[in-house]
């Protein structure tokens, strides 16, 4: 390890918090503007010049183990502090169990190695390299889109909305815990970095302070601290049982109890049913937060782990229960997103169930599916991630995140309309990342009968509630006129940026896969997979792209020249049955009852009877827990 | 005959009419006389259609759902006015409520007379339609229908005038 | 570049392709008219019916239906290719799935109530047969090991997928817009939404939709005679067999309601479709 | 319904091939009027009497008698009440 | 005169359409005729094939109450009523303005006798609805 | 925006025969208010009566309908009968009641085929009128004319019937029962029509007496109400059995109308066989005073002609109260909770008949 290395390590984990840090207490906003851009661009750089340097592992000080003890009490204890200031007296049970659980592990001597084995504390593989870069990349991104959102909520924010010195420290913070997160291979580690993350996002989702926002900050605390329990659980029963308490030695060896644990941490984490209430509420906060935390990065530490823990459950039964808790997720959480009009809310079902997706694709565990895995991660925190930060910026304009008030922006907002619909595509058009990545995971769920018949029903679904949100946000009149439109820099530039990658990543969807993803998951060494498996990852790969490219193109070419040669002469008003009140912007309006003036209008389709969510939570929930019930039922055999 | 005549689509907008023109207009879709032989099919909605059938005058609430109708037609069209209620009112001329004829809303190419044609006569009218369809696809510019009077004298009378004044007189009432 | 076989036979059914389907949707408004008692169009209709729209004044409501029509016809042709080149089924399923997509969005982009509602309708349609579909892959996929296309031409798979035969041709009356499914669109005027989907698109936009349900038809159809791959001869009488099952179930069918298709299409076909990849998965 | 479908598809369609083949049409059908103008007197009862004013008779020095056929409603009132009896009733549609 | 006819004025009529109602009469329609000074204003309703009839007598600036409350079918009527006669109906349950039959270009009131000048002032140009 | 649809249902829509706009408002596809817009087919034909002569608005009231033409020419004449106390001859009645029952078959078959159109059909609604064919060229050939039979006249009737005529009327009356026997049948017990029928469009006896309804919408709710009973032409003589149902639903109007089909056949039977001979109609002197309510049931309802003369040859007034306007206060009641889909079915299967509506 050389010391440039350490910097970079650094500069990863400590570089974020000690720049949100000065973003805190930054006297003006100017400096504050200025210090959270230098603090993306050095992220994000440091992010990139990792993939130089990978593999890497950290092996730490002694001491750091002594640190380690220290920070895991010390957030403990602010955890326990919280609970009781908010009065929340089951996360403070669970605070003082998990206080009880960090000092018994201290007492109780760990059997065989615990922290003396030689396993590095920090470990950069192929899996959390791609993880940094996602975090370090995007999530830069959207702390500059902050920057200009901030600005505004500044102005519209309840009062009780504490300062945005505070905001940035979290979230620009927030990157740091989740490098460390994805570099550490020490459990401990793991669970400070995972217990920090939980808190950032409780103090961001909280931030605007009205009832609603607390409410729902003290329920992403208190699942998120459930799941922080199970690890800490997993954490003591490794180091009692003496597998070993790195995850290395973890996926090595086998230790279900520990593992199943894990998996219960990482569904909390990333919102799998029937844990997804908290990432629903985290959506009051603003939306740089659900963009960040709930959809491109904090969510994904639980797929996270679960794909880190994947290669060493393959095979077993705990990877069938999760494959199908995570295909679950993904059929019910498309299904509760058509019953959404609540734009963000979509939004959040959509990362549910794309989570799931990865989480399925672990379960599954084949090669084909572990590359799906990695591929959904990608692709959709970049498509995600975009999306949030679109409909922030509507939100901002139009006032409001349901979807059937986004008819017409196509004239407000046009720049800002067209990355959305691009985003939007980005999630159905082949051969866009995101639809490859589901051509993968149901292409390797064939062998899986029940998960993939849940698979099959939720993609059916996806398209629904995608479909009818494009619509109503393109639909436009012919003679309206297009406003220009006016953005704040950064969220002009970080649109661009992100929608520039998400067009040429998803162009290059093929080249990606095999000259990155393929040779990951070659590189790794899976005992359960066999040389079909791999073979069949290679035929994946040989899907030709030109065929897409070609008609894609076509289509697009031949349609833009059509549409820029239709003249205005050929313009006709909609059909309303012969009764159009002619000219004028309103074609749509109609006459009707005593020669009145009516507004035709088609609201889209909710299917409240078939997917409301009030009815339909409570039975997936119930199935979801007889799933989780499943993982541990499982164990009981093993036991 | 090119293409154009040979898939002429309909829209049929019932203005005033007593309901005699517009079922033996349906009556034409149906197995007896089934004008789907010649490629016509109903459909209902302007944008898809060549032809307009009206049946009925035009009252004032009629005019502007008329206009509208013809309008969301693209071109070639041509417009088929069935029964004497669109050629003049027919028995219904006087009424308080009545606009006019077709003809003072939109241009006229084919009127087929009577209370309520045939369908036979429709069917005339509409492959005659076809013809002047075709016609306005070439690019010709068609004279909206004449409905002519038809004036007879007494014999006497008519050998003395020569048959060219009677021939001027049917023309245009 | 040489003429491989392959190149050949994507040229072969991009060209042919939309042909046969209009002789195919001809055949069936001169059968159905004689179902019906009448005389009926001549079989060369459907072409008639697409040049005549191609010379037509192009109408519109907005500029962004026009782009989405293309990509409709572009998707529905990359499906045609992708199945010609024998290349995966379930991408082409996705690239066929697209281009619904498109035509959907382009008739959602007016702001014409009658052609929104079909589009939600079509929506409906799409989420009713799409796992029909998915699964017809699968069950292709237990018997050849193959999600290539082309490897349906291997056995007949008829012999083991009887079941989901049946439930593709409930799939394919949905797809063709036939009783009892006619919702999102109908051949037939007399339809609450008018022409729903469609409704908006006039003239050559319109002959672009027609061409493209040719081309559809001729998937469809292909796909019927690919049960049964091993012998030509077999597969078209299959297809022909559909065909004429698919004018009969139009014909003795009023049209229902969506929600009807949706509680139908998801329990009757899918468990049919169901217990046939389950019996496969067994045996 | 599904065997008057086959009967239907096998049997011969309904279709009258008009305007291939024609049907003579029923005797005293209501087709158009005619006027034979030879045996007109020209005395104006058929204009009294149309209830959709299709006729016009000129009177003395000037006889004539004009007949709008796109304002007659082919009810055949006039033939009953021409005194002469040169008004008919053609039951044929056309010319 | 028609069989069965009562005569009622403003002030009974609602008492008297309600008495029809309780003895289970249906209502049938509204007939009005324009006698030059009033109009005979006809209800008709109906029991068994039997028709009963009550005539108001309306002067030509009067204004007349709705039935409708009482036979919610008699709205429609009444509405033409407004439309073609002018006549001001009062409390209707669905009011169309004015804009029932007739439309923007229609002549006003056309069924009212010509010598009296319309009680209804010009209709406007949007109509009103209810 | 609104989470509600607004559409105009109308007035130009394919399904709609006729033009009258229903606003719909709806939840995605459930409709939860429905409010008509009229006023496209009305002419003001009452006012006519001031132009043109008592006689002459025979072929007038011929023309408010082209569908029940020759009921509606009937009431008008039996209203000025009434008026002027004539008496016509016994086998006007005779004939009026054939061609009245004749009428209602083809006017019962053209329903009957749009609405299975409306559900989408297609076959029914060509068999329908394929049926309906065999009526229209039996009233061509009996009265000259195929839709405005133009036989009616205040006295009696034009045009007779000869026996040649009258076996002709009976040999179509048995060719139209053998098609009945087939069709009628598959029709009703047709698995999808009952899924478009059955429990859509429900209107409650109750609903249906406190709304007014009248004919085939009434009867199907269980109002055994039909003006024939009244024994107006010849319907005393000849009887006739009133067809009822009770669910009040789509389907059951589908039924009160396939029965009454029947019904029309066996009365135009027993008519052709009861035929009295002589006159078919009387000369009638003088002009029209007073005042008159004609009524008679139509193929929709019960129709109403209020008519009244002063002594001229033109009345002073005349109004018209069809069928359908007296139906469309249930129909209002009807649609709300029903879908889009629905619309359609609901509509047609009170049969409305905008144009004597609105006139
Ligand atoms: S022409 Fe005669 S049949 Fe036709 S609508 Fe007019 S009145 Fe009716
Ligand atoms: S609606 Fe369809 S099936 Fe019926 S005639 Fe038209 S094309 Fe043929
Ligand atoms: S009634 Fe007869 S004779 Fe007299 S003018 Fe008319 S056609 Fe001539
Ligand atoms: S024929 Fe008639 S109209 Fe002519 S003068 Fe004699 S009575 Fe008068
Ligand atoms: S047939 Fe009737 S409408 Fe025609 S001219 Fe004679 S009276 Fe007039
Ligand atoms: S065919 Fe259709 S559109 Fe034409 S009149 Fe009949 S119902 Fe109306
Ligand atoms: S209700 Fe009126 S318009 Fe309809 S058929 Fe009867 S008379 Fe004719
Ligand atoms: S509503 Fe009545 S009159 Fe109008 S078209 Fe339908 S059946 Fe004919």
């Amino acid at each position: 390890m050389q010391d440039y290395d350490k910097l970079l390590f650094a500069a990863l984990i400590l570089g974020p918090i000690l720049f949100g840090a000065l973003a805190l207490i930054s006297p003006s906003r100017g400096l504050r503007n200025a210090i959270v851009i230098i603090a993306a661009i050095l992220t994000a750089g440091a992010g990139a010049f990792l993939i130089t340097r990978t593999p890497l592992q950290f092996f730490m000080e002694p001491w750091t183990a002594h640190l380690a003890t220290g920070l895991e009490f010390l957030i403990v204890l602010i955890v326990l502090g919280l609970a009781i200031n908010i009065r929340s007296w089951l996360i403070a049970a669970m605070a003082l169990i998990q206080l009880g659980l960090a000092a018994s592990e201290l007492l109780l001597p760990g059997q065989g190695g615990g922290t003396e084995s030689a396993a590095p504390q920090f470990v950069v593989d192929n899996l959390a390299l791609i993880l940094v870069l996602v975090v370090s990349i995007v999530g830069s991104i959207i702390c500059v889109y902050a920057i200009g959102y901030m600005k505004h909520h500044e102005q519209h924010a309840p009062p009780t909305a504490a300062g945005s010195g505070r905001f940035f420290f979290f979230l620009v913070g927030f990157l740091g815990a989740m490098n460390g997160l994805v570099m550490a291979n020490d459990l401990k580690w793991l669970a400070i970095f995972w217990e920090a993350t939980t808190l950032c996002s409780f103090m961001l989702i909280g931030h605007d302070r009205t009832p609603e926002a607390k409410n729902n900050a003290k329920l992403a605390l208190l699942i998120n601290t459930f799941g922080g329990l199970a690890m800490m659980v997993a954490g003591l029963i490794a180091h009692l049982s003496g597998h070993g308490e790195n995850l290395s030695d973890l996926t090595a060896g086998w230790a279900m109890l520990p593992m199943a644990l894990l998996c219960l941490a990482a569904l909390t984490k990333s919102a799998q049913l029937p844990f997804q209430s908290w990432l629903l509420g985290a959506m009051v906060a603003p939306t740089p937060v659900s963009a960040l935390l709930h959809s491109a990065t904090m969510v994904k530490a639980g797929s996270y782990l679960v794909l880190r823990l994947a290669p060493a459950f393959s095979g077993t039964r705990l990877a069938v229960i999760i494959a199908i808790a995570g295909a679950f997720t993904f059929a019910a959480a498309s299904a509760l997103a058509i019953g959404q009009s609540n734009g963000k809310k979509v939004l959040a079902y959509s990362t549910i169930a794309n989570l799931g997706l990865i989480v399925t694709c672990a379960g599954i565990g084949t090669p084909l599916a572990y590359a799906a895995g990695l591929f959904v991660l990608c692709f959709h925190a970049a498509s995600k991630g975009l999306l949030f930060m679109c409909i922030g910026a509507i939100e901002q304009k139009i006032g409001s995140r349901d979807i059937e008030d986004m008819g017409g922006i196509m004239f407000l907002m046009p720049v800002t309309t067209v990355i959305t619909l691009i985003g939007m595509g980005s999630m159905l058009l082949p051969p866009l990342g995101m639809l490859m990545s589901k051509w993968l995971a149901i292409e390797s769920a064939m062998h899986a009968p029940l998960v993939l018949f849940l698979l099959v029903v939720g993609s059916a679904l996806t398209v629904f509630f995608w479909a009818k949100w494009i619509g109503r946000i393109q639909t436009a009149s012919y003679h309206r006129e297009y406003k220009a439109e006016k953005l704040p820099f950064t969220i002009l530039a970080t649109l661009l940026l992100l929608v520039l990658a998400v067009v040429a990543g998803g162009l290059m969807t093929m080249p990606i896969f095999n000259a990155w993803i393929i040779p990951v998951v070659r590189g790794m060494t899976v005992a359960a997979w066999t040389a079909d498996g791999l073979a069949q990852l290679d035929l994946a790969g040989q899907l030709p792209m030109w065929p897409f490219l070609v008609f894609l193109g076509l289509g697009l070419f031949v349609g833009l020249i059509s549409f820029a040669r239709f003249k205005e002469k050929n313009v006709r008003e909609p059909f309303l049955c012969g009764e159009n009140i002619q000219g004028g912007e309103h074609s749509y309006n109609f006459r009707s009852i005593g020669d009145s003036v009516n507004t035709a209008w088609s609201a889209s389709y909710y299917m409240g009877s078939f997917f409301a969510e009030s009815w339909l939570t409570p039975w997936v929930n119930l199935l979801a827990w007889m799933v989780i019930l499943m993982l541990f039922g499982t164990m009981i055999g093993k036991l | 005959m090119s293409a154009s005549s040979k898939s002429p689509w309909i829209v049929h907008y019932n203005c005033n009419s007593c309901n005699g023109c517009d079922i033996e207009f349906v009556a034409c879709l149906t197995p007896m006389y089934d004008v789907e032989r010649f490629g016509i099919l109903h459909v209902g909605n302007p944008k898809h259609a060549d032809i307009l059938v009206v049946t009925g005058s035009v009252n004032h609430r009629d005019v502007r759902v008329l206009r509208n109708v013809y309008a969301q037609m693209p071109e070639p069209k041509v417009v088929v006015a069935l029964g004497v209620c669109t050629s003049s009112g027919g028995i219904f001329a006087d009424c308080y409520n009545i606009f006019g004829d077709v003809s003072k809303v939109i241009p006229v190419d084919v009127y087929v007379p009577a209370c309520p044609p045939r369908p036979e006569a429709m069917i005339d009218g509409i492959v005659q339609a076809l013809g002047i369809l075709e016609r306005k696809r070439a690019g010709e510019v068609m004279p909206s229908a004449a409905k002519p009077v038809l004036t007879l004298r007494p014999t006497a009378a008519a050998e003395a005038a020569p048959a060219a004044a009677q021939a001027a007189e049917q023309g245009n009432a | 570049m040489t003429l491989t076989p392959q190149m050949l036979t994507v040229i072969l059914a991009v060209v042919l392709g939309p042909i046969l389907g209009a002789l195919v949707s001809g055949l069936d408004r001169k059968i159905t008219a004689r179902v019906q008692g009448r005389w009926g169009p001549p079989i060369i209709q459907p072409f008639y019916d697409v040049l005549k729209l191609l010379r037509k004044e192009a109408l519109g409501v907005n500029r962004i239906q026009i782009i989405y029509v293309w990509l409709h016809l572009a998707f529905m042709i990359l499906t045609v290719v992708l199945l010609a080149m024998g290349q995966d089924m379930l991408m082409a399923l996705f690239a066929y799935t697209f281009s619904s997509v498109a035509l959907i969005l382009g008739a959602m982009s007016v702001r014409s109530p009658y052609s929104r509602i079909g589009s939600h309708r079509k929506i409906m349609q799409m989420f009713a047969y799409e796992p029909v579909l998915i699964l017809l892959i699968v069950g292709v996929y237990l018997i050849t090991g193959s999600f290539q296309a082309s490897s349906v031409a291997q056995q007949p798979l008829l012999v083991k997928l009887p079941l989901v035969f049946l439930t593709f041709l409930m799939a394919a009356a949905i797809k063709l817009e036939k009783s009892p499914f006619d919702i999102a669109t109908s051949h037939h005027a007399h339809q609450e939404l008018v022409k729903g989907i469609t409704i908006e698109y006039a003239g050559p936009y319109l002959a672009l939709i027609e061409i493209t349900h040719f081309y559809e038809i001729f998937i469809v159809f292909a796909v019927v005679a690919s049960f049964w791959a091993t012998s030509p001869a077999i597969g078209l009488g299959l297809a022909a067999a559909g065909f004429l099952a698919l004018i009969v179930v139009d014909n003795v069918f009023a049209r229902l309601t969506p929600m009807w298709m949706l509680r139908y299409m998801w329990t009757v076909p899918l468990t049919l479709a169901l217990s046939n990849i389950i019996w496969l998965y067994c045996a | 319904m599904i065997k008057r479908v086959f009967s239907n598809l096998f049997g011969s369609p309904a279709t009258r091939l008009y305007p291939f083949t024609r049907r003579e049409p029923f005797a005293g059908s209501r087709g158009q009027l005619k006027n034979d103008i030879a045996k007109c007197i020209f005395c104006g009862q058929c204009q009294r009497r149309c209830p959709a004013d299709a006729i016009v008779v000129g009177k003395k020095p000037d006889k004539s008698w004009a007949f709008d056929r796109y304002r007659c409603i082919v009810c055949g009132y006039c033939v009953e009440v021409c005194p002469v009896k040169c008004l008919s009733m053609d039951p044929k549609h056309g010319d | 005169m028609l069989n069965n006819e009562l005569p009622v004025t403003r002030d009974t009529l609602l008492n008297e359409v309600a008495a029809r109602r309780h003895q289970g009469y249906r209502f049938v329609t509204v007939t009005c005729v324009d006698l030059g000074d009033r109009f005979d204003i006809l209800y008709h309703f109906d029991k068994d094939y039997v028709l009963y009839n009550l005539r108001l007598s309306l002067g030509r600036t009067e204004n007349l109450p709705s039935i409708s409350s009482i036979f919610f079918a008699a709205v429609l009527v009444e509405n033409e009523l407004k439309d073609l006669f002018g006549i001001p109906v009062t409390d209707l349950a669905i009011d169309y303005g004015g804009r029932f039959l007739l439309s923007e270009g229609s002549p006003v009131a056309p069924q009212r006798k010509p010598d009296a000048p319309p009680a209804q002032p010009a209709q406007t140009k949007d109509g009103a609805v209810k | 925006m609104s989470k509600r649809t607004i559409i105009p249902f109308g007035p130009q829509h394919p399904v709609l025969p006729e033009p009258i706009q229903l606003r719909l408002v709806m939840e995605e596809e459930r409709v939860v208010e429905a409010l008509p817009a009229v006023g496209y087919i009305h002419r003001g034909l009452e006012k006519l009566v001031e132009k043109k002569d008592y006689n002459q608005c025979v072929f007038l009231a011929e023309r408010v309908c082209g569908i029940c033409s020759f009921l509606h020419s009937v009431t008008y004449c039996q209203g000025l009968e009434e008026i002027m106390s004539v008496t016509i001859p016994d086998r006007a009645r005779f004939l009026r009641l054939i061609w009245g029952e004749v009428h209602r078959v083809h006017s019962h078959l053209l329903w009957l085929g749009l609405l299975a159109d409306s559900f989408g059909f297609e076959n029914v609604f060509m068999h329908a009128w394929r049926c309906r064919e065999m009526v229209l060229d039996l009233l061509e050939r009996t009265a000259g004319h195929r839709v405005m039979l133009g036989v009616s006249c205040v006295g009696g009737v034009r045009r007779d019937i000869s026996d040649e005529g009258l076996a002709d009327i009976l040999r179509t009356v048995d060719a139209l029962q053998k098609e009945f026997d087939e069709f009628v049948p598959v029709v009703l017990n047709d698995y999808s029509i009952k899924q478009r029928t059955v429990g859509v469009g429900k209107l409650t006896k109750e609903q249906a007496a406190e709304l007014g309804a009248v004919g085939p919408v009434a009867r199907a709710s269980g109002i055994a109400r039909d003006f024939r009973e009244t024994g107006y032409a010849a319907y005393g003589e000849v009887g006739f059995k009133i067809v009822t149902e009770t669910a009040g639903d789509c389907y059951a109007r589908m039924k009160v109308r396939c029965g009454e089909m029947y019904e029309c056949l066996n009365m135009v039977r027993r008519a052709v066989a009861a035929m009295p001979a002589g006159a078919i109609n009387v000369p009638v002197k003088g002009n029209p005073t007073g005042e008159v309510v004609a009524r008679l049931e139509q193929p929709r309802g019960e129709v109403i002609y209020y008519l009244k003369g002063n002594g001229a040859k033109n009345l002073e007034r005349m109004r018209i109260r069809t069928p359908t306007f007296a139906n469309l206060a249930p129909l209002l009641a009807m649609l709300p909770g029903c879908e889009l889909a629905d619309v359609p079915v609901i509509v047609l299967s009170i049969d409305p008949c905008i144009s004597c509506t609105e006139r």
